[in-house]
């Protein structure tokens, strides 16, 4: 642990100043609006140093970010298998969190802006990999199941300096939406699974 | 006829990919056409030379960085030092800067609604498309040699990669590889030549999706609230560092713009 | 108040062509603005182009046509220096016209 | 101001005919061809759509039509999904060539059909459009 931490701090060193700087520029520059409010900008311990490796930590401090991360998901008790239909409609929308977002409204997930889905979706994203048929090759089991829950849950879990949103560590999603995101991905009924 | 339904069945299929990135890239072209763009234009023009503020000037005499009231080429020298206001400025900087020392304006007025709406368009947004006209065919050259400048540009490339906010997002979580797209909306690698000269030669631009045209401190703010971040100030030398970053990176293009975008 | 209109009248190989932009939000009237009201239906109904006063394209249109809209036509004749006018008629009795002599 | 008036130089040119109140307040497309006077138009080639197959955005879909069908008179437009189907319609005459490049809205993946007409008859070519939803622009 601390030779870990070590590693991380030599590695750091230099890059130090440069993010005391950009916070000090974000503390100037920036302001609270609507519920997007200024503790934002606070850095947490994955974020600065996805930061300074340029999203490619040393392997031994991905390992423990991803230990710590993964303690994180809460796992609801039971099936983890919702309505894909309510996931279409949760993947192919966008708003939560933004400033203009009304505080405490639902969300959505956001899915298609970077990942295939449906086949009849033409619009998709591409900085996620296509998800098209994935529990056609991946199955509905209850492994399956809290592998996708708690990826999409807690991304950081599984790949520390991963692009995609923590969406229930966040707050932007709920058990619940989580659950039909799951069934969207592995019910054999979902369109993804056709 | 059995001959030739197969045929008829495998050149009429959707094939999703090179074919519908053509049909993308020909709708693009077809839009760029036809742009509107030229309306904000004259109506910046307008703007341009109409008397306003305590002092009831016109902005004919701003200083855009090639003396005052020059204006052929001006917005492809831009961002830069300006010395008399001793930072580095972008184009709605500078303009809100010569509303303020030459209209009497205060700052706060001048850019309390620099975003327009389709319905009205902001002061700024006409003002941006009239003057960046004026540097068509002209290679970009922001200013790269005086210290701000230098110190600009680098936290300008901090800012880039700066990961934080509930979504864990910085600059490169989009466009940070190559190739992506968000829906079908590619996404340029700012800090790769060839992505940052096309943003650069291109930026202001009327975007069709929402009948607006849209500047590069737009882009910043409406890039910030997507990352569900809070929202940065108009003309803070964090938004005129990532402008100047990317200008920077993609200097040397020419002029093309005001351009279109979705 | 009706906003600008732009216009390029080019004459090449016996044909004349015409590109004109024209300011107008083409309201459908099922836009709601930011409040949450109905935007009213507003949108140019009629334009017509003359080339030196004579009526060449007579158009109707709909709220279908985009916001700000574009037209290019195609006129078999016409001469450098020839006047084209475009003029839109809308709904509310809103108007505006524009000359351009062709280059 | 008498004057000017009278040279016509207040007043707009005033259209050739009123607008068509019902081909354009038509809610189905065969009610707006109905609308304008037709019905049964004949496929041909001769009508040419040029259209991106794809649109990222349905505010704006650029459309170039061209009639090759000789003696045409007029092009009309119709995006068959849309609430109101009928786009535009336009008379050509005195040397203008049937051809019109124009910006329409469609809120949904459709058909698009060009109808010309030409002594007494009328033609229609058609293509579909698709509309996708976008990410966040530009």
């Amino acid at each position: 642990m601390s030779r870990m931490l070590l590693t991380v701090a030599i590695f750091l060193f230099p890059l130090w100043a440069r993010a005391q700087d950009v916070d000090a520029v974000l503390k100037r520059d920036f302001h609270a609006r609507g519920q997007a409010t200024m503790d934002r900008i606070v850095q947490d311990r994955l974020q600065k140093v996805c930061t300074a490796t340029h999203d490619n930590p040393p392997a031994d401090a991905a390992k423990s970010i991803e230990a710590e991360q993964m303690k994180t998901i809460v796992f609801p008790a039971g099936s983890l298998l919702g309505d894909w239909k309510r996931g279409e409609r949760l993947a192919q929308g966008g708003r939560g969190l933004t400033w203009n977002d009304k505080a405490g409204a639902p969300a959505d997930g956001s899915c298609y802006n970077c990942h295939r889905l449906s086949p009849a979706e033409l619009s998709y994203g591409t900085i996620g990999p296509s998800l098209t048929g994935f529990g056609k090759q991946r199955g509905a089991g209850e492994d399956a199941q809290r592998y996708v829950y708690g990826k999409i849950y807690n991304a950081k879990a599984y790949n520390a300096c991963s692009q995609m949103p923590r969406l229930g560590f966040s707050g932007t999603l709920t058990a619940e939406q989580i659950k039909d995101l799951v069934a969207l991905l592995l019910d054999p009924a979902s369109p993804v699974n056709k | 006829m059995r001959l030739v339904l197969p045929l008829v069945l495998v050149l009429s299929f959707p094939v999703w990919g090179q074919d519908s990135k053509n049909q993308i890239q020909k709708y693009r072209d077809m839009v760029a056409e036809g742009s509107p763009a030229e309306l904000f234009e004259i109506e910046g023009e307008a703007l341009w030379k109409k008397p306003q503020g305590p002092n009831n000037v016109s902005l004919e005499k701003c200083d855009l960085g090639l003396g005052a009231g020059v204006l052929k080429g001006a917005y492809a020298h831009l961002p830069r030092y300006f010395a008399d206001a001793d930072r580095v400025m972008d184009l709605e900087t500078r303009l809100a800067h010569c509303m303020v020392t030459l209209q009497g304006r205060t700052f706060k007025e001048a850019t309390a609604r620099v975003f327009g709406t389709a319905d009205r368009p902001s002061e700024m947004e006409s003002l941006s498309a009239y003057v960046a006209s004026l540097s068509r065919g002209m290679p970009m050259a922001p200013g790269t040699s005086h210290p701000k400048e230098k110190e600009a540009y680098e936290l300008g490339r901090a800012l880039y990669v700066h990961r934080a906010g509930p979504w864990d997002f910085a600059c490169t979580s989009c466009h940070g590889a190559e190739g992506k797209r968000i829906r079908l909306q590619e996404l340029p690698v700012l800090t790769k030549v060839e992505s940052a000269r096309a943003v650069a030669a291109t930026w202001p631009a009327y975007r069709v999706s929402t009948s607006q045209f849209v500047t590069l401190q737009w882009r910043m703010n409406d890039c910030y609230r997507q990352m569900r971040m809070p929202e940065p100030a108009f003309g803070s030398d964090a938004t005129v560092a990532l402008i100047h970053f990317i200008v920077v990176n993609g200097k040397g293009e020419p002029y093309r713009g005001p351009g279109n975008k979705r | 108040m009706a906003g600008p209109m732009k216009m390029r009248a080019t004459w090449a190989n016996g044909f004349t062509d015409v590109r004109v932009l024209m300011t107008h939000p083409m309201e459908t009237g099922q836009r709601k603005d930011p409040d949450g009201n109905l935007v009213p239906m507003h949108f140019i109904q009629t334009i017509t182009v003359q080339l030196n006063g004579k009526t060449v394209v007579d158009c109707q249109v709909s709220q279908g046509v985009s916001r700000n809209p574009v037209f290019s036509f195609r006129i078999k004749g016409g001469a450098r220096g020839d006047k084209i006018t475009v003029a839109w008629q809308d709904n509310k009795g809103d108007s505006n016209s524009l000359d351009a002599a062709v280059a | 101001m008498f004057g000017l008036a009278a040279l016509g130089l207040l007043k707009p040119l005033a259209a050739l005919a009123a607008w068509n109140k019902e081909a354009f307040g038509a809610k189905t497309a065969d009610a707006a061809l109905k609308g304008i006077g037709i019905s049964g138009a004949a496929p041909t080639r001769d009508v040419l759509i040029e259209a991106p197959e794809i649109a990222e955005n349905g505010a704006v879909v650029p459309i170039e039509i061209t009639s090759n069908v000789p003696g045409t008179t007029s092009i009309a437009v119709i995006a068959d999904k849309n609430p109101f189907p009928l786009v535009a319609q336009f008379q050509f005459q005195d040397g203008a060539v049937p051809f019109v490049k124009l910006n329409i809205k469609m809120g949904e993946t459709s058909e698009v059909r060009a109808i010309a007409q030409a002594g007494g008859k009328s033609y229609v070519a058609t293509k579909e459009i698709k509309v996708t939803i976008g990410g966040c622009g530009g």
